[in-house]
């Protein structure tokens, strides 16, 4: 984690990352839920104004409702109590396919200014550097959902001009991109950070900084991405999480193992 | 319903979707749809649901199936059909149908000839979000020149010649289920044919049920469930709605009424007797039940049971 | 059905028929079981030499045990009775495809000499005289599985040089051609009519026959086909139904529904 | 066994194929084979199965799975394995797995690159026998340069490009199932995965099993069954054998195992000291049970239970 300028504060900034992805969930929307923040914005956003939010996991797994007990991991048991659907994952992914999942929300590893994301060969294929994990559903997620959220730690080798690899595929090369190599829909429209939150402007489909978390700088920003931030002429500051969201939080991750300190 | 996590409660309403079989119909399968029905093959075939759309006087449907017994038939002879996909049209314990026959013969209908596997990866395409599916089925025989969802390609990988299939993705489908809660989570069982893969690949599902359940029956065992209920449109009881066909934990098939069948649709006269008899002169599943006879129904009746053990899915 | 010279006898021709498709299952094969006659041989032969044959149904269900009650669909709840699995008609005729099924019976209602079948259009289909239901299962049976039987009625007008339409196909027009139009396997490996038995000759794939019914002669088979038929010079007679069978097949057929006179 | 029909019985036994675990992967993950594990993602990993093969010192499989938690980083750790076709190899809860990395890093393993969707349809074309499927996903990434099992392609339909998916075909798969009989017919219930495809794919199927029970209660809900018995070449009895993953209807995730793993496998000499813990030192499930001891086991037991409502199969 980049180390913040922070005055005291209750809340820690996965906490805040993780309220900022429940806020990006619409009512009714069907979620693709992955590991993790994600998991946890989506609890929080049925628990508070998205009380009909479906959720898809690719495990083969519907539900609905929020599982009985915190979970760590999405097979735990508590996840399939009670579950809308319980089925194979080339179901659940066929609902992802046909355009059926409205947003869903990747980590990264690496990214770069076009949205593109690389969780498998730091230093490229042939000169590995560092060996990641690989797509799991990421790739699909990044290609087949109707707009996707990625969430990741913010710093200078991390924020790169061009991914080694592209994992997960954002706007690849700018606007057309998308179109051109066939993807059917969708692409990023949010990265949330631990310094701040980025958009994709319209026209180029360049990353673009929109708020910065309470206690960080534009410039704790700029320094912290490996090319020319642009930045939204009205960049807004991140509201910081209510204490209603923190209670519900503290429920979902009762040892803080994702948002604590 | 409310959703309990811990202390909190959150008092979320989802909306029920039961409904009549006559608003269902009315809402979900407007002319010119295409409708997906008869996907267990030979049993919870919705007849009920058939007849209504038969009552509604709908026009210009597409039917698509892989096998539909005599139900295809039946809303042929009513005149609603503009053109079938399916695999095989008839009567499966007397062969041919005879207003398919009429219908085709003086090219009044529309055939896209499959075979049953090739609709079954049709749907399975549909439900999977892709545009076709490669098969190794057919090829050499003459279903090509009469399904324009066939062509022939070459694989990628082995360049060997194989059919590609269309997707086929239907405007609505209508399955019967054994139990259905009223927010659309169903419980079915027993050979299920397409019957999952055409739910997922179609953009309304209606479902009609021998019971109406509480939700908790249904979600204490999501791996029975036919298909996500977020996605289904309409709720329907309907007991004996699959009669004359078969539904596991319910009634048994109904032989005689497809050989009765057979006799009452020889001529179209002989067919709107039929009609007039069976469909028109029904109203709801009372009704049905009447013209039945409570004698067939006791004899249809399961005489043996054989339950499942259960599972846990507890934590 | 044709008429046939026959002296008294015990048995139908029907009951013989299903009694020579049972014989050409072998036991611990895995056979697609389709309607009627071909189900009730699947049955018969279950029930004497080949207690361990599986049975795979279209419908989407595997047993390898019998029903306990006479069945007249494949739907018939008796077939769902401890059936080994039930699951989609895509992935039990992914056994099929896949190459996993030994044998497969289907029935036609007219045939040529490389054993291709119609039982879509006859006449054609742009001046169609009958429409008759459509392939069905029938198509991929005949595709797929490693070898497929054919039961049908043997009238002039069904044994015709070139069939209207090929809904099933055969070896089409003759050696190398299912190798040439791509299919991955099999091909009709004998035809039982209601007169004899015939089989392929392995270098040019045509019809031969091979026996006739006890009470049919040579020349019977013949003037009910439409084509010069081959013959084996060791043409046999096909047995008669044991008293076993035929006790065995009225378990399966009580009412004489299928193999009544 | 015996089948009855009305008065006639056949006496047919079939042949038990309830082994041990030893001699199970013995016979049926021969060196070189390709090896499909891992199938419900997070749940039901047949972990007790890759360490016999670990004990028994298999070389030069391949390991296919969507996701592996950490099973693959244990069977690579432990030298077995020359390839990995996959979408992700990690610690679900932690990241990075240490053993993978260092083999790809040093060159000694291949990859294949999959994402789950690839991984799901690559062995669902193996279980629908065509050589490939096509796919909407993947298109532009950088996949297709670490994986030759996708290829573009154009849709003879549409002519919109897609991702063609090679089959896959595992020689062998291992399956961790909750109950199964000794002739190979099995219930599995909870989130699937891949797992119906996998066996379907694959040419021989290890079933291991948290119980052995009578054909009986298997064959009394032929819907919940996992795959056709027939196909199954060994089941095994081996109560725990996924632990520490999380067993519907039998014991919950051990999150504290796999937080271990992850310091007891940092270097090679760690992670030689956790294979001798807790692979090399155990011959059975009960020595297992042993080490993890019983106040471990009774914390993962299920504490609240959620029984399914019974369905019945009766005529």
């Amino acid at each position: 984690m980049t180390k913040h300028n922070t005055k005291k504060r209750d809340w820690t900034f996965a906490q805040l990352m993780v309220t900022a992805a429940a806020r990006e969930i619409a009512d009714k929307e069907v979620v693709f839920v992955g590991m993790r923040l994600p998991l946890l914005g989506f609890l929080l956003a049925k628990s508070t104004h998205a009380p009909e939010a479906v959720g898809v996991y690719e495990l083969g797994i519907v539900r609905d409702t929020l599982a009985p007990e915190p979970i760590m991991t999405m097979g735990d048991l508590p996840n399939l109590y009670r579950a809308q659907w319980l089925a194979d994952t080339a179901d659940a992914m066929g609902l992802l396919q046909q355009g059926g999942v409205d947003v869903s929300f990747i980590g990264g590893a690496q990214v770069d200014r076009f949205g593109n994301l690389n969780t498998s060969y730091i230093g490229g294929t042939t000169n590995v550097e560092t060996r990641l994990p690989g797509s799991g559903g990421a790739c699909d997620l990044a290609s087949l959902a109707n707009r996707h959220i990625i969430i990741m730690s913010h710093e200078k080798h991390r924020f790169v001009p061009r991914v080694d690899y592209i994992t997960s595929p954002g706007f690849g090369d700018g606007d057309g991109w998308r179109q051109h190599v066939g993807l059917p829909r969708g692409g990023p429209s949010t990265v949330i950070t631990t310094l701040g939150i980025l958009r994709f402007d319209s026209n180029t489909r360049e990353m673009v900084l929109a708020s910065v978390h309470p206690g960080v700088t534009e410039e704790m920003v700029t320094e912290n991405t490996g090319w020319p931030l642009q930045i939204l002429p009205d960049l807004t500051q991140t509201p910081e999480p209510s204490e209603e969201e923190l209670a519900i939080l503290l429920r979902f991750d009762p040892q803080g193992y994702w948002t604590g300190k | 319903m409310f959703l309990k996590f811990g202390h909190l409660e959150f008092d979320t309403v989802p909306k029920s979707k039961l409904m009549t079989l006559p608003e269902s119909i009315d809402r979900f399968v407007p002319d010119g749809s295409s409708v997906a029905m008869c996907l267990c093959l030979e049993s919870l075939i919705p007849f009920a649901a058939a007849h209504e759309i038969i009552r509604q006087r709908k026009q210009n449907l597409t039917l698509i199936g892989p096998i539909s017994d005599i139900l295809f038939d039946q809303v042929i002879g009513a005149a609603c059909v503009r053109k079938v996909r399916a695999a095989w049209v008839g009567n499966v314990i007397t062969g041919s149908c005879y207003n398919f026959r009429r219908a085709i013969e003086s090219h009044s209908l529309e055939m896209e000839d499959h075979s049953n596997l090739t609709v079954a990866m049709a749907l399975r395409a549909g439900a999977m979000g892709v545009p076709f599916m490669p098969a190794r089925t057919a090829l050499g025989s003459d279903l090509f020149k009469t399904n324009a969802s066939l062509k022939t390609i070459t694989c990628p990988f082995t360049d060997i010649p194989l059919t590609a299939v269309a997707a086929i993705k239907p405007d609505v489908v209508v399955v019967h289920v054994q139990r259905a809660d009223e927010y659309g989570s169903a419980h079915a069982w027993g050979n299920l044919g397409v019957t999952r893969d055409a739910c997922l690949a179609s953009r309304h599902i209606i479902l009609t049920a021998e019971e109406i359940v509480s939700p908790d029956v249904i979600s204490r065992d999501p791996n029975r469930v036919i298909t996500p209920g977020f996605r289904v449109s309409a709720v329907v009881h309907y007991p004996w709605g699959a009669h004359p066909s078969p539904v596991p934990g319910y009634y048994n098939r109904d032989h005689q009424a497809f050989i009765d069948y057979r006799n009452e649709s020889k001529t179209p006269e002989l067919f709107d007797g039929w009609q007039k008899r069976w469909v028109d002169n029904i109203q709801c599943y009372q009704d049905y039940l009447i013209a039945l006879g409570e004698k067939r129904i006791s004899e249809l009746a399961l005489k043996h049971h054989v339950m499942s053990e259960t599972v846990d899915y507890g934590y």
